[in-house]
Parts: structure tokens; C-alpha cells; sequence
């Protein structure tokens, strides 16, 4: 599964959620372009697809020292080279749960949790959204609180578990008003459709859930 | 898709490579970052100025680099802000003893870009200002959101702080007089068709001939508002309420008039929608004391047009009327 | 019907009011005769330069005249030559001790107004030289049929006799120097879309979204032929093929190249066309010395460009380069 | 019929003429313009429309000392008021027909066929056509010929003939590759679709036909 010749553990497990990730995204490039073209400005797919593709170009290349580093060069590639509003706030989400796993070489739940709470963190110094401004902390921050209260169920159950939180809050953006991004632009009209953002999450939480499972299991 | 274009993705490199094959003595390209540049920037008798932003608005602001006006711009993907990277090399490239200013609409994207950008540079050693443009009056501002958009105004700021800054302006002065200019600018947009993004290639959002949207930004995002189209008069009325009254510009004022296409619009309606424009203000005792139609800042080929309001005194119009020598020009 | 219009029938004048509005110190407005003048002219120490056309074309004629080109234009409507009276009216006010030239591009309708208009103001004792402008490639020409269209190569010989006049030239050497710019200049257009005239309200033909006209003129006519839509390297080698091999144009050639846009194709995709354009002769061993690139004669909001050579040479060079003050600007 | 206060009888015959001949342009500038749409620019039936709104703005001022002097003012008019090919070209033919018929006050059969010889001769001299270069020539000619035949059979029965002729003539110009006007830009493409102006000049004189019909029936 893992191309890390190193074969550390935890290293080959962040690679295969950035990977998982990357793949979605890629492969969703029309259907989140399209989700954006609702009351954005149609290039959130466009953004996110070329962003990762340059991440899995550079792949091989990246810092294996450790989860955290191996994360901070996705982060700063993504938010150096991507352009949008994405990728500084995606580049910044990673970046930041890079630096929370610190030189750590092994993560614990507890750990992946705080990871994801220095990603909202970061996303929210840079961008200055809060909850319930129709972004993509409207799936993130409460398919985290699940998975921070599953964890007891065991990893794979526990992210499933959030996944599927993050898929039905992103659905559930649908009837906020945008207060961040150029959806917010367009008032009362953005009633009506989920953020793309959120979306991104949701699709995102669900195909990493999977992969992990099988991962987990097969390591089993 | 009816435009001309060979792979998608790479619209914007090869459109910047012909802006530098027309104009090979005045400017650079630096495809690694996108970068139209002055050949002859930076210096350090100069404030450097910066515009980013996405492209897809083109005469801005790739075709308004050059001597008085920008040092530099170099923008993103259609519609996208440009990349950190982008910003930053560009800042570097740019580095002056006098500072560098950042022209930044106001766009999540490209305020965050340039800030890090602005962060990493300040890191080297380079001095750096930013100047938020938001003229757009059909974005009600408030704390709690993005605040207004910068649209077509943009122009102005580019114009008077490119003028300025070649006469030497230094960075503070700069900023004032920038925050200056668009503190006294304001547009109103209104689409009569949709755009296509090259790399998504069919239209943003669908509509039905006979509609307008009322208040659209440059980056095929849907307006405040759609409406039955109306006439030439009743659009100018609708454009003109909007920008008179927000500033608010009254009886005795002298004001620059701009007339902006937003890309598929032909010059001739500009010129129409120019004169309706022109007559009421007068009719209300507001001095038109210079025209600006046609395209500044455009969206794709999107059928529409912009109206921008500037309050003028003798300072600004001069800088106004101070020559600039770049690629968007006729002869 | 997508356009800022009040009344169809009134498009022409009522954008020709805003012109004038738009240059209240260098132009004056004649509604009777759909004129735009220079204020100043006419002047017994120039020839005056009138051209006239249909309506739609913009920014010919109409936004191309002041200092250094045009003293007159009287346009007709939408893509009709301007009436006869128009024409000798025109003639009559611009009349001057050095002669009136009329500059008319090939359509019969502009022939024939310009002709009678010609013979009625020499019975005035106005002395009045024509020059026939016809640089479209896409037509085959022949004794038999109306020969070749004036398209938007037109502005190099409206921008060269402009300068030359401004400078005292003789009407004799107006002629012939129009003459020689014409022969030099060739342009071939095409077309993605077809145009609405305000006036009839419909597109003059249908094209789906896939399909490309070649050979296309400026007035909504079909072109030659209509083909699969290309990718931009295609359509640049197609316009290529046809201007450089008409002339010839040849290894060694300096030249002004063009990218006209047709009037809903935005200057972004022109820029690609240019870059690929300039590459494609510069490996042919010809010499790109001037570029042009936007909209100069359209054909309302249709999408599409048209691409024109000029040989060059210094005298020709300078001409182009000399200043203008024209309401088609960009300051 | 006639507003002609003074009531000479030949003046009044043209002026029905005339006026039957504008009010057809007007009723049928729509689909006029349809047809120069195919491989013109649109206006021809534009530029007809208003050319002869124009003349029936004027109409009731217009020199009426005779008929030929009344075409004049006609074709003045026309030739320089209205723009595009069709004002030089129908005005033209107006104005020859106007000085064909000099100063005569009653115009006989053959008098209306040198009138018309008249104009024909104009509009060559102004446009450089030939018979066969797909113009409105190429129905008006063959209707002239058919008219001067049948001179004999009486004015309503040759002008009924006349008409019959310019309409066949006009629908096999779709046969014709165009030579003259914006048609021929399209080379090859012209054919298939039937010349404007002899459309126009088969439709005009249907109605003319028809109106004289009533006029001189009327008379009896
Ligand atoms: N200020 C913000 N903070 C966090 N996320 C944001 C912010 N603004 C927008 N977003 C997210 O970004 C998404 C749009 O991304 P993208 O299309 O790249 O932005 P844009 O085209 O507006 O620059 C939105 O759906 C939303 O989830
Ligand atoms: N050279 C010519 N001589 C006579 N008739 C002509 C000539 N050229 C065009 N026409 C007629 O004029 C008609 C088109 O008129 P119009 O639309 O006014 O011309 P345009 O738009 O090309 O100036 C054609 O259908 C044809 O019958
Ligand atoms: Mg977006
Ligand atoms: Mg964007
Ligand atoms: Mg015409
Ligand atoms: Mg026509």
C-alpha cells in the first residue's frame, strides 16, 4: 500500500489519508466545480484538483521524517502553489495539523483529534470564518466533536461514524446564508445550496472512512 | 465553448505569452509565476507596484503593466487568485528600496494569497503595503461578512498611485492616496448573459434572454438580483441610483464616468449607456469631467456593463491624465 | 435580444450622442447627418479625411475621429452605408482649399453613396479624391463580381492618411499613400457566433456551439464557409495561411500585425491568438515590428477575430506611431 | 383615392402606384430582412421601410406638376435619404423613370414601359449588374418584357401578367449564384435561396396589380 520504503507506520498511514484525499478531490473536479458554480464562481474543483495533483506529483518526494513534517510539505506545497481561496486555507488546514503532531512517529486518536483541531484553528486565523457561515467548518468541526466522542469505538468505526456527520451537516448548509466567500456576495440567494466546501468534506470524510477500513482491516 | 483556445489549463500562460510577444522592449514574462513585469522594474528611485487577482478580467491587470501604471502583475487560473507562491516571487522579483505596494481587490483569495505572501516577504527584508480596493455597491458591507468586492474601480487606484509612484511617491504617501481613490469610488454592475470558464466550458449559471442580473461582480457569480431586462434608460437609472447614492455624489460635484464592459458587450451600447448616464448627472448638477468607455475590467466574455462613479479634484485628475505606456492601447 | 438599447431604430444616434458627450471639447455631434466632426476641422491647411459605413463596426468610424485621423465620419445605420445626403452634407461642412478625401471601404451601398455624394459636392466646386480600401482575403476577386471588402485593415490606412494630413500632405499624395497602405494590407476573419442587429432582434444566422465560419465579414454575412471549431493553433494557421500567401508576404518582411476582435470576443483570447500568431512568422522569417491587438472594426457583439499583416516600412512605421486624440482610448 | 387636390388623373395613377409600392415595403419589412438574413446583412428590408416611410411622411408635399416630376421627388428622396444598397439603387430607378417620363401629363402603356426601361438602364449605370447576377433585376426585367408584350390585352391584364412573371422570376433566383451585393461574399452559398430585392420586386408588383385592378375597375 505504502510506497515509504521506510516503512514507518504512522508515516504510511498520513500517506494513505493524503493520498485518499488527493484522489477524491481529483476525482471530483467536476461535481465540485459544478457545486461552485451555484453561487460561486465555479473553479473550487479546478482549484482542489490541481492543488493535490501537484501534491501527488511531488509525492515521493516529500519529508518522511515524520507525520508531522511529511504533512507540513503537503501543507505549504498546496498553500504556496494552489491559488483560490482554497489553497491557502487547505495548504493552512495541513500546515497546521502538521505542526500539531509536533516529531511525533506515533499518533493516537487523541492526537488525530487535536491534529484536526489546529486544521479549524488555522482555517479560522486565516479566512476569519466562524461557525455557521456557510463554509467548510460547517462539516468539519462537528464531524470532528464525533469522531473526539466515538473514539472509544475504535478508529475505523469512530471515523465512519464522522463521516457520515460531516455528509449530513455539509447537506445541511444548504439553508445558511453565506457569510464567507464569494457565495456571501450574492445575499439571501445562496439559501438554497450547500457549500461546496462543506461538500468537499463530506465526500472527503467518507472516502478516507472506507480506505482506512480497509487498510486497517488488511493490516489486521 | 465559443472561444479560442487550445488546452484549457493553459489559457492564461499562453495568453500572458502573447501580451509579452506584442510588447517585447517594455516587458518580461516570467512563466514560473505567471508574471508580466516592466523590463525595466524594479528601481529603487520607485515604489514597486503590485496587482494580483485572477485572470479572466483582462484588459486587467496582465495589459496594464508598464511604465505608470503597474511594475507587475501576475494573476491566477481564470477566476482564481493567484497562488502564494506567485505573490511572493513577484514581491522578491519586484524588491525596491522605496517598498513595495500590493494592489489587492477585495476577494477572500486574494487577500489571503497577498497577505502570506506579504509576511514571507517582510521575512526577507522587503518593505510591503497593501492597498484594499472595494468599490462594489451592490455588496452590502457590514462587519460580519467579506465587505464589498473590488470590481472595475480598480482602474482609478492603478492609474493614480501608477502616476504617483512615478513621480516618486514614496510608500506612505502611496497608501494615502490610494485608500484616497477608493474612498471616492463606486460601481454598479449588470449582467445581461452568463460567462464560460474555459477550463469548466459551459456557461456559470443559465440565463433566458429577456433576464438581467442586477449587481454582479467580474467573476460570472450571480448577482443581487435577477430582473425583466429593461431598457438602455431604465439600466442607467438602476446603475446610477446605486453608485449616486452611496458615496453619496451631489450637485456640484466633478467626477470621473466610467462606462465598463464586462466582455461581451460591443463599445458601441458602451457609448449609448455613456450618454444616458452623462445627461442625468448633469441633470442633477454632477459634472462629468472625464469619460473612461469601454473594457477595464471584464468577466470572460460575459454581456454587461459596469458604471463607476469617481470624485474628482484637481490632484486626481492630473494623475489621471499623466501618460502610461501599456499593452491595453490602441495605436 | 441581450444589448442596452431603447429604441432599436434610435441605436445609432443615440450612441453617437454619448460619443460626443463623452468628447465635449474635441468633437462636435450633427444629428441630422449622423455626423461626428472634429470640433476644429475643417482647416484650409489640411485635406479633411471623411469616412462613412454602417453602424455596428465600432470602434470604426465613428470613435476614430480627432487630431491625427479621421475629421469626419457619418455612419449610417446598423450595417447600412450611410445615405447619400449624409455623405454630401458631410462633404459640404468638412470642405477645404487642400480637397476632401473619402475613405470607403468596397460594399456597394458605401460605393454608391459616396460616389453620388462625391459627384454632387465636385458640381459644388469641392474637390474630393476617393480611396477604395479592400483587404479581405476572404473574397475571391474578380472583374466580375464586387471585388473584396474593406474589414478592419482599414484602420491602417485611416490612421496612416490621418497622420500624413495632420502633417500638410498634398490630396495627390493622400491618394497614393492610401493606395500603397492598401495594397500592403490583408486580413482574413472568423466567426463562433453570429450578431443580433438592435433592429431585428434576432441573430442574423444560427451556428451552433462546435462550429466556426471562415472567410467572415463585418456586417453578419455568412462567411466562405462554415467548418468544425478549431483549437486555437488551428485557427491561427488557417487566418495565417490565407493573409500571408495572398500578398505574398515573405522572409525578410518587417510587419504590423493584427488581432482584431470582432466584438464578443474577449482580449484575453486575442492576446493567445496574437502569441501563437507572432511565433508562427517570426519561424517564417517574418518580423513582427508593431502589434495590434483588440477590437478595431466589429461586427456588433459577434465572437470572433479576424487577423491582418501590414508590410511595413519606415515611412509606413512612423505613421502608425505618430499621436492621435480619438474618443477610442484608453485613458 | 388620390389626395391630389388638383385631380390630374395621370398623377393620380402614380401616386396609387407609388403609395402601393410603400406600403408593401413597410408591411413586409420584416420579412424582407429574413430574407437578406440567409447570405446578406439583414437591413434590405429595413432600409426600405424607412425609405418609404419617408416618402409617405413627404407625400402629400411632393411636386405634383406631373407624374414625371412627382417620381423625381420620389427618387430624390429615396436615393438620398436612405442608406445601404437599396437607397442609391431604388431611388435611382425613380428618378429615371421620373425624367423618362418628362413632362407629359397622360402616360400611355408604352410610356410606362420606357419609364420602366428607364430605370433599369439607372440602376445598371448605378451598380455595374448584368441580367443573371442574382438582383432584383433578374425579376424586374423579365416582367417588363412580359408587360410591353401583352400591352395589348390592356393595362390590367399586362400588369396582372407582368406581376406573375416578377414573382415566378424572383423564386428562381434561388438557382443563381450571386455576383452583386453582399450575397456574392458568400460565393457558392448563395444558391439555394432566392435574391431579396427580386423577391421584393415580385411581391410589389402583385400588390401593384392588384390595386390597379381596383383603381381602374373603379374608374369604369
Ligand atoms: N473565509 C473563509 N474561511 C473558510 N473557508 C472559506 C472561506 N471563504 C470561502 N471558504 C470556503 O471556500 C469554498 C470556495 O473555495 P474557492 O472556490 O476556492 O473560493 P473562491 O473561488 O471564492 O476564491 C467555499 O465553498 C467555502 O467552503
Ligand atoms: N450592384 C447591384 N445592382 C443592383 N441591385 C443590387 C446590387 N447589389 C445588390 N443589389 C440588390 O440589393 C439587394 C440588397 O439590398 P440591401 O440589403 O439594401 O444591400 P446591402 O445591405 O448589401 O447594402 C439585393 O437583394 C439585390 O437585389
Ligand atoms: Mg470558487
Ligand atoms: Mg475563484
Ligand atoms: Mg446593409
Ligand atoms: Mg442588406
Amino acid at each position: 500500500m505504502s510506497r515509504d520504503a521506510a516503512g514507518k507506520s504512522a508515516c504510511a498511514t498520513v500517506e494513505l489519508v493524503v493520498r485518499t484525499i488527493a484522489e477524491t478531490a481529483i476525482a471530483n473536479e467536476t461535481y465540485f466545480c459544478q457545486l461552485d458554480s451555484v453561487v460561486g464562481d465555479g473553479d473550487f474543483g479546478y482549484s482542489l484538483a490541481r492543488g493535490f495533483e501537484k501534491v501527488l506529483e511531488n509525492f515521493d518526494g516529500f519529508d518522511r521524517s515524520s507525520p508531522g513534517a511529511f504533512l507540513k510539505k503537503v501543507g505549504l506545497m498546496i498553500a504556496s502553489r494552489v491559488g483560490g481561496t482554497s489553497g491557502p486555507i487547505w495548504g493552512t488546514a495541513f500546515l497546521r495539523a502538521g505542526s500539531a503532531a509536533g516529531a511525533k512517529t506515533a499518533l493516537s486518536g487523541a492526537d488525530v483529534v487535536a491534529m484536526l483541531r489546529a486544521a479549524v484553528a488555522g482555517i479560522q486565523a486565516r479566512g476569519g470564518a466562524s461557525l455557521g457561515d456557510k463554509t467548510l467548518l460547517d462539516a468539519l468541526v462537528p464531524a470532528i466533536d464525533r469522531l473526539e466522542a466515538d473514539l472509544a469505538s475504535g478508529g475505523a468505526e469512530a471515523l465512519a461514524n464522522a463521516a457520515q456527520v460531516a455528509e449530513r451537516a455539509a447537506a445541511e448548509t444548504s439553508g445558511m446564508l453565506a457569510k464567507r466567500g464569494r457565495a456571501a456576495y450574492t445575499g439571501e440567494r445562496s439559501i438554497g445550496s450547500p457549500d461546496p466546501g462543506a461538500v468537499a468534506i463530506g465526500v472527503i470524510a467518507i472516502r478516507v472512512s472506507a480506505a482506512w477500513r480497509n487498510y486497517s482491516s488488511a493490516k489486521e | 465553448m465559443r472561444k479560442f483556445v487550445n488546452d484549457p489549463k493553459q489559457f492564461a500562460p499562453e495568453m500572458l505569452k502573447g501580451i509579452a510577444l506584442a510588447n517585447p522592449a517594455e516587458l518580461r514574462y516570467v512563466p514560473e509565476y505567471n508574471l508580466i513585469m516592466r523590463a525595466d522594474a524594479p528601481s529603487d528611485r520607485k515604489v514597486s507596484i503590485v496587482q494580483g487577482s485572477g485572470s479572466g478580467h483582462e484588459p486587467a491587470h496582465v495589459m496594464l503593466v508598464g511604465k505608470g501604471m503597474l511594475d507587475a502583475a501576475c494573476p491566477g487560473d481564470v477566476f482564481s487568485a493567484p497562488p502564494v507562491d506567485y505573490v511572493y516571487e513577484t514581491t522578491k522579483l519586484m524588491k525596491s528600496e522605496k517598498g513595495v505596494l500590493h494592489l489587492v481587490n477585495n476577494y477572500t483569495g486574494d487577500r489571503l494569497a497577498f497577505e502570506m505572501a506579504r509576511e514571507m516577504a517582510e521575512a526577507d527584508g522587503i518593505r510591503v503595503e497593501t492597498l484594499i480596493i472595494d468599490d462594489d455597491v451592490a455588496v452590502k458591507d457590514s462587519n460580519y461578512t467579506v465587505g464589498r468586492r473590488g470590481v472595475a474601480g480598480n482602474f482609478f487606484v492603478m492609474k493614480a498611485v501608477g502616476a504617483a509612484a512615478e513621480s516618486g511617491a514614496d510608500l506612505e504617501a502611496l497608501v494615502a492616496l490610494g485608500k484616497r481613490v477608493n474612498s471616492v469610488t463606486r460601481t454598479m454592475g449588470i449582467a445581461l448573459s452568463s460567462c464560460t470558464p474555459p477550463a469548466k466550458g459551459s456557461p456559470l449559471f443559465q440565463m433566458a434572454e429577456g433576464e438581467m442580473e442586477v449587481g454582479i461582480g467580474i467573476h460570472g457569480e450571480p448577482g443581487r438580483r435577477r430582473v425583466k431586462q429593461g431598457t438602455a434608460n431604465e439600466v442607467v437609472s438602476l446603475l446610477l441610483e446605486a453608485v449616486v447614492t452611496d458615496l453619496p455624489f451631489g450637485s456640484g460635484d466633478r467626477v470621473a464616468l466610467m462606462i465598463n464592459g464586462l466582455g461581451g458587450t460591443p463599445i458601441g451600447e458602451l457609448y449609448l449607456l455613456y450618454g444616458i448616464a452623462h445627461q442625468r448627472l448633469a441633470a442633477q448638477g454632477i459634472q462629468v469631467a472625464r469619460s473612461y468607455v469601454g473594457e477595464y475590467c471584464t468577466s470572460l466574455e460575459m454581456a454587461g456593463a459596469s458604471l463607476t462613479l469617481v470624485k474628482l479634484d484637481d490632484e486626481l485628475m492630473n494623475l489621471l491624465l499623466a501618460p502610461a505606456v501599456i499593452p491595453y492601447r490602441v495605436f
